[in-house]
């Protein structure tokens, strides 16, 4: 609840896959307070242009030591790919609100479309060791992973791929389905981030099959900690607005509007 | 060498120039454990109507190149019956001093919200906004009116006896008319500027960046406008002018003083770095060290003639 | 496949939507070596006045951080009978479209200067300068008001067949009732904008950059200002625009057809690159073979809603 | 007349002294073109910011190739100081007005100050092979020549330092003077180039011993070929003014208003 100013140091900096760039920052103060789901405001330059900060899901952390794994989609993210070990980072956080953990008995699914995957490696670090779970990864093919097959393995992650180069041929909520069968009966929760049609996908899902998720947003943000009102999204019975930056960025799916109208 | 910084404008002084740019501080407790109000001579809250408004569609922000950012937020507050009942606890009461910034669609929306405040102990001011770009009614249409804004101060002035600023909005023929008219019917200090009103397209994708296409625009890029602003309006009148539009260093804050201006809004540059009052403080008072100068407020107006 | 770069305005038609902007391009042959005129669709040359102007004391450029310049030249120009005289030979007559620009104090000066260039057979239209900041009398004062550009294009209008345009400033509370003037009395196009008044202060010295103190600020930082005020007048008017304000790229080019424009002024840019007409002419046509657009003019207007 | 634009290419940068930089570079069309006095207009970034060109007088060249010396002032100078062999240069020119050489038996004197140097350095390269002349050069100090020591000697530069630390102790025109009360009763024509406050002191001396001078202005500048009318100056008799880029940047010294106040 309380974020602070930190400037990490870059330990490593390697590259997943194409254009997947993995920076591991020490950072013990933002490391040691942060729960999955929550992310840091990360400034790309030293000056003034570009002028906002850009928000990062902490990834896996621990140790006084977080990742961020981003995929570089324009002049923010490229800058921050360019940081090298020995490097500064000037981050605020750990910001917003995380995700609730599930009640005992039920059965965390983890689903991740793309880079959405980072707040739940975060996630599956953070769940009691030992719980039973599952975690799904979509991605359009096999060479734009956004983890490293040896994590894959490690974790037991389960790949869908929209060419079928990797894993399951398909969409990651249709993947989701088809688990949900298997584990038909038992109590489960999702947890799910990823881009906005996966999102619409898994809502309906949801709704057809009145399962509970949690889900992770991203939207264009000013200050980061609730003061600008930039992050706004609809709420679900489209009656005003809630901040992803302090009401989320995880939200109840059932709280938020994520039609395609809605996530432009 | 010890720099003074204090400032005072009539009735008020500051333990600094600084001040927030209203809306991008939010009520004021938000960057608590990240800004140091100490290098704060005041906050002004984001702007309060009389009733909740919920604000535009988003996306509400985006960049632009060189430095600039343009936002739609179009307003969203609580309505000044929330703000009194739930943002008390929020405020920085006591760390500094706290101007509520008010808008409204007509005359009678400032002067009600302006009543409500009276009723409570911990304001120090207000500040009118006359110049939102991001709403259909009132805004610019006001603020673009010598004749609305007169109307408007004089109200608020017979509702008041607090310090009373007035923002306006650069999209004016000439600003000296509309200064005069503000000052004329009691305004205190007149912040100068607004946004201006911008926009910005992913060529892409052919669609607008913001969910209501155009926005306020901030930053860096607005800086020379500010600028030219503050300096014809301190040309036309003698009321003590807060500077507002692209302050991110100290120098900026200097440009403005010797342009004109007494106060310092400092606004998006929080997006980018939340320290900045007490960075931006030291920035001045080592130019001031440099040369000799032993009051920040002795900068105020001394731009020499070419 | 090759795009069709042709555009029709009205009566007009011009065989890219190119444009030079006012000031920026002299009298037309300055860059005579250095510039591709088949890229251009016409040419629009300094504002010209019925009298000399000897314009404002130097300096009378400089730039800001993040790519932009401010200018007071304030209209220096040598007056319509010394154009007339002078200048014929200056003007790319023939090798593309040459539109007057006229600036005035008033209504008469602007009428006396076109009834002066009716006389002559080598003019293709007139640009009215509503709107420049770089004059104490006349540019803001007169374009700030939409009575008063009612009545001067009222007159103009009555005084000439040629081509009409009408160039505002973004200095306006609202750009929608004084494009509706303009296109009401019959402006074939509306040039939107001209530059936002700035400034510029050397701290160090203390003293302002410019001799005026103020001046005209463009370049790419004025670009989210002018998009804003094209699409603002598409919503409004069914004349079409002639975008001006920071177009430094095809891909700039392409935002402002997106948002509602159909001819594009290059100003500033011919101080950066004096290719510019050909090169982004090139990455417009590029853009459009990219997304299979066979006529650039089909670009006009294409946004999509969010 | 006629300018061009052309893309150098940088064969040689060097520091001439502290802040003072000479590149060297192939461009062989405005080489080939440029009289002394002119100027090219530079670019100095690949981008438009900084946006404006940068005027710079053409140095000695030669073989195709034009020397640019220049002292780093602000971002400009810069980052045309960081050009490297190899790099390019797109340049504008040649522009402006040059100088006139002197008629038969006139004898020429050059009167430099700091990087006003450069224009003269062609001239007098320029000025027919075994004429009569004089060449000055003032600076602060040794340590801020704008003129290589073997320069210097081999063009037999006469030298003046405000601190004494190289030649005469004093200002150029002080020495200037000395040299004409030597020359006495000789016809000279002087070709001045330098800071405001040394082209103050040049016109009054001028008109005091009626001697005419032509001196090179700096002023800024947009579009570098008359078209915009940013680098005006004003007239000698006040009214009105001339565009150093088109009248200039070389004019009669009776013909601008050299007073302080017009030289800001
Ligand atoms: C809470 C949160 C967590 C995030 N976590 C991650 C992560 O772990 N890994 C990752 O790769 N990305 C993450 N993102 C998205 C990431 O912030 C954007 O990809 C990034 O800001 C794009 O910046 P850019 O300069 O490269 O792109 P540009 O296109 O140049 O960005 C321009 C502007 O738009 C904003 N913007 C554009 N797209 C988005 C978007 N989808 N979300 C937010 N802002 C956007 C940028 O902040 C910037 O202001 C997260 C977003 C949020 C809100
Ligand atoms: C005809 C001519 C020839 C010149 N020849 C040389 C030369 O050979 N060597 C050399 O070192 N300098 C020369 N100058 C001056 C040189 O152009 C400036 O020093 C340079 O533009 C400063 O740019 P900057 O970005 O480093 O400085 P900044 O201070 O960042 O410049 C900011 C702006 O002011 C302008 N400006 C500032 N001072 C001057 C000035 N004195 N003259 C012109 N523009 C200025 C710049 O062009 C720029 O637009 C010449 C100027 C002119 C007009
Ligand atoms: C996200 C955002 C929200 C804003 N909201 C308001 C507001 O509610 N009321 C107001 O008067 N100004 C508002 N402004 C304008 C700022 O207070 C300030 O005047 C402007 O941004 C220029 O200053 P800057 O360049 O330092 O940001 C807002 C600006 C931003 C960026
Ligand atoms: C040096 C200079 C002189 C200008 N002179 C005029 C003028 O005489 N008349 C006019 O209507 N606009 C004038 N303008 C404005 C430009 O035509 C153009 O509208 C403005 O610069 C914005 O476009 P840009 O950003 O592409 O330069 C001038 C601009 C500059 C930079
Ligand atoms: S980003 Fe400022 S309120 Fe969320
Ligand atoms: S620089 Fe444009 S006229 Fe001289």
């Amino acid at each position: 609840m309380s974020p602070v100013a930190e400037m990490g140091i870059v330990e490593e900096q390697i590259e997943i896959s194409e254009g997947v760039v993995e920076l591991t920052v020490r950072a013990p103060e933002i490391a040691g307070l942060s729960r999955a789901g929550q992310f840091v405001h990360v400034r790309v330059s030293t000056g003034f242009d570009p002028f906002l900060r850009r928000p990062m899901s902490v990834g896996p952390c621990g140790d006084g030591r977080l990742k961020l794994i981003f995929a570089i989609r324009g002049r923010g993210t490229r800058l921050l790919a360019g940081k090298l070990p020995g490097n500064t980072v000037d981050m605020i956080g750990p910001l917003g609100r995380g995700f609730d953990h599930p009640e005992e008995g039920v059965i965390p699914l983890l689903v991740a479309g793309g880079i959405g995957v980072v707040p739940l490696l975060l996630l599956n670090e953070q769940l009691p060791v030992g719980l039973e779970r599952d975690f799904l990864l979509g991605v359009r093919s096999r060479t734009v992973l956004t983890v490293t097959d040896s994590e894959i393995e490690r974790r037991h992650i389960s790949v869908a791929t929209d060419d079928g180069s990797l894993g399951y041929r398909g969409d990651v909520v249709q993947l989701l389905a088809r688990r949900l069968d298997e584990l038909d009966g038992r109590k489960v929760n999702i947890y799910g981030c990823g881009p906005g049609p996966m999102l619409t996908f898994l809502k309906r899902l949801c709704q057809e099959r009145s399962i509970p998720a949690q889900v992770s947003l991203e939207v264009p943000m000013g200050c980061g900690v609730g003061a600008c009102q930039s992050c706004a999204v609809l709420k679900a019975d489209r009656k005003g607005y809630l901040l992803v930056c302090q009401d989320g960025p995880v939200f109840d799916i059932d709280a938020v509007d994520l039609s395609p109208e809605a996530l432009p | 060498m010890k720099v003074d910084t204090t400032v005072r404008m009539g009735s008020l002084e500051l333990r600094t120039p600084l001040l927030t740019g209203s809306g991008t501080f939010g009520y004021g407790d938000e960057f608590h454990t990240l800004v140091d109000y100490r290098a704060l001579g005041g906050i002004v809250t984001k702007s309060i109507s009389a009733h909740p408004r919920p604000g535009n569609p988003p996306p509400r922000i985006c960049e632009t190149p060189g430095g600039g950012i343009i936002n739609s937020i179009g307003l969203a507050n609580i309505g000044v019956d929330g703000f009194i009942a739930d943002k008390v606890s929020a405020l920085p009461i006591g760390e500094t001093r706290v101007f509520i910034s008010v808008v409204g669609d007509a005359v009678e929306e400032y002067v009600t919200v302006v009543e409500k405040l009276e009723q409570v102990d911990w304001v120090d001011g207000y500040e009118l906004n006359l110049s939102c770009p991001n709403v259909k009614q009132g805004g610019l249409d006001i603020g673009g009116d010598w004749r609305a804004v007169a109307a408007i101060v004089r109200e608020v002035r017979a509702a008041t006896g607090r310090f009373l600023a007035v923002k306006l909005t650069p999209h004016q023929p000439r600003i000296a008319p509309v200064v005069e008219a503000a000052a004329g019917e009691g305004a205190e200090a007149l912040t100068l500027t607004n946004t201006l009103v911008g926009m910005a397209v992913d060529v892409e994708r052919r669609r607008p960046l913001l969910g209501a296409v155009t926005g306020g625009y901030s930053g860096p890029p607005l800086k020379p406008v500010a600028l030219a602003m503050v300096w014809q309006a301190a040309q036309a009148v003698d009321v003590p002018i807060w500077a507002s539009g692209g302050i991110v260093t100290g120098l900026d804050g200097v440009e403005f003083l010797l342009a004109g201006a007494s106060g310092l809004q400092l606004g998006s540059v929080f997006f980018a770095d939340t320290k900045a009052p007490g960075r931006i403080l030291q920035e001045m008072c080592d130019y001031c060290e440099r040369h000799g100068i032993t009051r920040l407020a002795d900068l105020t107006g001394k731009l020499e003639p070419l």
